[in-house]
């Protein structure tokens, strides 16, 4: 099962790399960054991972719990993620609004 | 007691932030006696039993978990006596120079705190931290000037400063392990060596050396007299009081020239301070600028100072601090002149002023007591500080040195002259102008005051620094109170005055016998010459151009400037950093890639180790 | 020639990265060495490493039964504080941002099943974004996903009803919030030794009232992360292309 | 636990061809949603690794907010790549 996520974090951030190398449209560009933020969160989530562990909340019966941190962790990262992806979409909204375009011209600069 | 100095002073700038302009001021003023007191007793340390109220002389502030250890050494008291003394005349004169309390009081007494605790420091780490104090306390009292060139080269240039010495100061602490001054012992290799000259340059800057100097005109012709007068009399001093630090009581001289076998790199300084004192006062009769003048004047003043430690000599040595015991006092008096003429006039320029003596009588006379010293005529104090160092630079047969010194004294005889014609006599175009307020006045006559002692008794001047150069394992001369013997000839304070009396008599005969008229000014003598109007002034006129022909011949090789060599530094310097800029090509893919190959290197590394 | 470049590059990145997994600690045991933890000022080394601790102390220390709620709002409570601001600074900017654009803009309606559907639905969702938040430190969930999922509430009556506008009072539950975080973490600076510290008897864990300022804390930051996406989304929404 | 690795992988194949998608795609709408399924699919997957928490925030932001977020954004923009 790790395997298979660790294939999925692999796919996920190398097909956001792809897309920030090579495409020209910046909205595409931010949709390939936010592809790659959730591979990083699944990459967090799955070195916490034990195998055989169950989610950390105390049941009575304690048996192997997965590591807690990286879920904190994860948790508010993906609340931070959305909010600063709003904000680039709306800096886009408001270059749109000058340039008329989001595609990469020669000469620009940001 | 030093402890109790140096928190008066603070919460005395915290208080002086909050109030009126009057009270601040004599706030500030009470608060600077309290120093000067100890000063005085302190003195009944170094030979001189003025009062004596036993006052602890050494303490250790512990703060952040680093103790700041202070001490008076007999060279901290000796420039302690040359900077403390002009804190409350200046405030005096402040008290009726300001208009309203823009926090020029605490930022000066914060200047005033740090100036004690660099004298008084004991170790590298206390010097550096008051020395930054000193530094933004000042570098805020420029930026009220609102001048962006003055304000722009101030902080470089003291940000500047500040890396040099900490360059110096670490490597001297990774040699010693020690940061006190007392077992710092500075290895002759080339670590010290750069220690050393990286020091040096940094107090250059401070105290304005030739080519680091390139900030001093425009500070000084830009921010307030009061301040000002404290720069160039009491900070600058400070950049010597480094260098005598480092040169001699931590031996870096003998370390430079046992490193340096085939070279003395003692004369580069010596050479150093004559150019600055050449250069300076060439420059200095160009200017039209009242403060400008008196800025490239204490460039070239302080050049001296530089000359007697590059010479190294006991003669030299002491004749520098006598200078600069001087210069504190005279350019301290000169600046705050200007700041009455100002104060009562409004302008700077010497081609817009003229007459100012004959309503400012008393404010003439102290400008012309210090202009007399500062020129080094015969009988002030100043003569003796210049005999002794162009004797010694004879003496040490610095033959390149001594003429351009002796050039430089003529020099400075040449603006003073501007000064003194230019705006205090002449033509009187400023009929209706009262004499400026009796503190301003009383502020400059107290600051004269030691320039008169000294002018009578030059030995008590030997005296005060005999400890210093003790400590700094210089011999001192032999002298008594009027005279001092030196190895080529001797001075004697009573014979110049008797010769000068004799040398009198003829001139007064000849002014008193000859018949003179009172001309008008229209009335000059152009020998034919068709007047040249110059900003509708006749030229003629002392104000306007008066070294008109020297400008002509030597105007064109200063017409460069040094900052034109500090713009061509930072052109090139720009052109690098542009030339790296081209990898931020504004593109996000590559940005991408270059994190990406960075990511990979990275994962190489682990994957294979 | 680039999308070359970028298929090159991919595909090293893909296989480098496999292969750094593949040298990654196969068997994720808490108390091999490595995950000791190691002090990086004295060198010294504890017992126990961190998730250990928390997983084997955080019922007793902090009385909530959920160890992720109990790091997010007692033991990492600052960086939560941090976050936060993060969160309401790109709000912020978010509105300043589209303010400067012109908004308001006509569109049609939708069709009558979404309409009548969403207003049954939104009651529920809603409830259910409660009961994540409020029961934090009992069940799976918290602030940030009951925030989350209230949100998403409000976006379906945005989608259902174009004139749907969230007005000012959106500002004001997510100032009162924040300001009821950091006044609990000021308290517990007042009632106890330091910031955010619990001042309240934990009591039984397992119960509702239980854990101390957890639940408090955890109901502000679901209200503040709530209104704030909100917030964004209607910005969003209400800005003209 | 063999069903949990079958479903794992047809997890991961699913994100995978959601993100490939979404990345290939010239239509930004259908980039957009193709994100938002990627998104979901991995909050599953968060869920077989005993993150519910995460999970359920996962769930809610990746694949409703931040899609609505870039659909109003693509709105406001265009629609089609060049």
């Amino acid at each position: 099962m790790i395997w298979a996520m660790y294939f999925a974090v692999a796919v996920l951030l190398t097909a956001g790399l792809y897309g920030v190398i090579t495409k020209k449209n910046l909205m595409k560009v931010f949709i390939s960054l936010s592809i790659m933020e959730t591979g990083v969160n699944l990459l967090l989530i799955t070195i916490g991972y034990i195998p055989g562990g169950t989610a950390p909340i105390e049941n009575g019966n304690f048996a192997k719990y997965v590591d807690p941190v990286p879920q904190a962790l994860v948790l508010t990262a993906i609340v931070i993620g959305v909010s600063v992806t709003a904000l680039a979409l709306s800096l886009l909204i408001m270059y749109h609004s000058k340039a008329g375009t989001l595609e990469y011209k020669e000469g620009m600069k940001w | 007691m030093l402890d109790i100095i140096l928190a008066e002073i603070l919460v005395a700038a915290i208080i002086t932030f909050f109030v009126g302009r009057k009270l601040a001021a004599i706030i500030a003023m009470a608060v600077s006696i309290l120093p000067l007191i100890a000063l005085l007793d302190w003195a009944s340390l170094y030979g001189f039993n003025i009062i004596h109220l036993g006052i602890e002389k050494s303490i250790s502030i512990p703060i952040a978990g680093v103790s700041l250890n202070l001490a008076i050494t007999p060279l901290g008291w000796f420039f302690a006596l040359m900077i403390i003394p002009l804190f409350p005349a200046i405030m005096l004169f402040s008290y009726s120079f300001y208009k309203k309390n823009d926090g020029f009081y605490p930022f000066m007494l914060l200047a005033l705190l740090s100036s004690i605790g660099i004298i008084m420091a004991k170790d590298m780490l206390t010097f550096f931290l008051f020395w930054e104090m000193m530094s933004w306390s000042s570098f805020l009292l420029v930026y009220r000037s609102r001048d962006k060139e003055a304000v722009m080269s101030y902080f470089i240039f003291s940000s500047l400063s500040a890396f040099l010495i900490f360059l110096g100061i670490l490597i001297i602490y990774q040699q010693n392990a020690s940061l006190l001054l007392s077992s710092i012992n500075i290895e002759s290799n080339a670590y010290g060596v750069v220690a050393i000259i990286s020091l040096i340059a940094g107090f250059a800057i401070k105290s304005v050396l030739m080519p680091l100097h390139a900030w001093a005109p425009y500070v000084y012709s830009k921010s307030d007299e009061p301040f000002v007068a404290f720069l160039a009399g009491g900070l600058s001093k400070l950049g010597y009081y480094g260098m005598f630090l480092i040169l001699f009581i931590l031996a870096g001289a003998k370390v430079l020239e046992t490193y340096f076998t085939n070279l003395s790199p003692n004369y580069i300084l010596a050479v150093f301070g004559a150019l600055s004192a050449f250069i300076a006062t060439l420059i200095a009769f160009m200017q039209d600028d009242m403060r400008k003048l008196l800025a490239y004047s204490s460039i070239g003043q302080l050049g001296y100072i530089a000359i007697g430690f590059g010479i190294g000599t006991p003669l030299a040595v002491s004749g520098a601090l006598f200078q600069a015991f001087n210069h504190a006092f005279f350019k301290a008096v000169l600046f705050l002149a200007a700041g009455a003429v100002a104060y009562r006039t409004g302008k700077w320029k010497i081609s817009e002023l003229g007459g100012v003596g004959y309503r400012m009588p008393f404010t003439f006379m102290a400008t012309l007591f210090a202009i007399f010293t500062l020129a080094a005529i015969p009988i002030t104090s100043g003569f003796a500080a210049k005999w002794l160092l162009y004797e010694s630079a004879i003496d040490a047969k610095y033959i390149f040195v001594a003429p351009i010194m002796l050039i430089a004294g003529v020099g400075a005889f040449l603006y003073s002259f501007r000064i003194l014609y230019g705006v205090f006599l002449g033509e009187n175009r400023y009929p209706n102008i009262k004499e400026a307020p009796k503190s301003m006045v009383a502020a400059m006559f107290i600051l004269v005051m030691p320039l008169l002692i000294f002018l009578i008794f030059p030995g008590y001047m030997l005296d005060m620094m005999h400890d210093a150069l003790i400590s700094g394992n210089i011999a001192t001369l032999n002298h008594n109170a009027f005279v001092i013997e030196t190895s080529l000839a001797s001075y004697n304070t009573i014979a110049v005055i008797v010769a000068l009396m004799i040398a009198l008599i003829p001139a007064i005969l000849i002014y008193k016998t000859r018949k003179h008229r009172v001309v008008d000014f229209m009335d000059n003598y152009l020998a034919g010459e068709l007047p040249e109007l110059y900003d509708n002034k006749i030229s003629m006129h002392a104000a306007s151009r008066f070294y008109k022909p020297i400008e002509e011949i030597i105007g064109p090789y200063f017409e460069p400037g040094t900052m034109s060599y500090y713009m061509a530094i930072y052109r090139g310097l720009k052109a690098i950093s542009d030339a790296v800029r081209k990898i931020y090509t504004g593109k996000a893919g590559d940005y991408a890639i270059y994190v990406t190959l960075f990511l990979l290197i990275i994962m190489g590394w682990f994957i294979w180790m | 020639m680039r999308k070359l470049a970028g298929i090159v590059i991919a595909g090293i990145f893909f296989i480098s990265m496999m292969m750094l997994f593949y040298h990654l600690p196969a068997s994720h045991d808490l108390s091999s060495n490595e995950y000791y933890y190691r002090n990086p000022i004295n060198g010294s080394v504890a017992n126990e490493s961190i998730p250990e601790h928390y997983i084997k102390y955080t019922k007793n220390e902090t009385g909530a039964v959920n160890a992720v709620t109990a790091i997010v709002v007692e033991y990492r409570g600052f960086d939560t504080l941090g976050e936060v601001t993060v969160l309401f600074t790109a709000a912020t900017g978010v509105s300043f941002l589209l303010s400067l654009a012109v908004r308001g803009r006509k569109r049609e309606e939708a069709n009558l099943i979404l309409k009548e559907g969403s207003k049954l639905v939104l009651p529920f969702i809603l409830l259910t974004g409660a009961y994540i938040f409020i029961h934090g430190h009992l069940t799976p969930g918290g602030g940030f996903p009951g925030g989350s999922v209230v949100a998403s509430g409000f976006l379906l009556m945005m989608l259902a009803y174009p004139k749907f506008f969230m007005k000012d009072r959106i500002s004001w539950f997510e100032s009162a919030a924040g300001t009821a975080f950091v006044v609990i973490g000021l308290l517990g600076l007042v009632l106890a030794t330091s910031f955010l510290q619990n001042f309240i008897p934990v009591g039984t864990p397992g119960q509702l009232v239980s854990a101390g300022i957890i639940p408090l804390i955890y109901i502000a930051i679901g209200f503040k992360v709530g209104s704030e996406l909100s917030a964004i989304v209607n910005k969003m929404k209400e800005v003209q292309g | 636990m063999i069903e949990f690795t079958i479903m794992a992988w047809i997890l991961a194949l699913l994100a995978a061809a959601a993100a490939i998608y979404a990345v290939e795609t010239k239509d930004l709408i259908s980039s957009a949603i193709a994100m938002g399924v990627a998104s979901l699919v991995v909050s599953i997957m968060f869920l077989l690794l005993q993150a519910p928490d995460v999970a359920i925030t996962e769930a809610s932001i990746g694949a409703g907010i931040t899609m609505a977020v870039f659909v109003y954004a693509i709105g406001k923009t265009g629609r089609w790549e060049e």
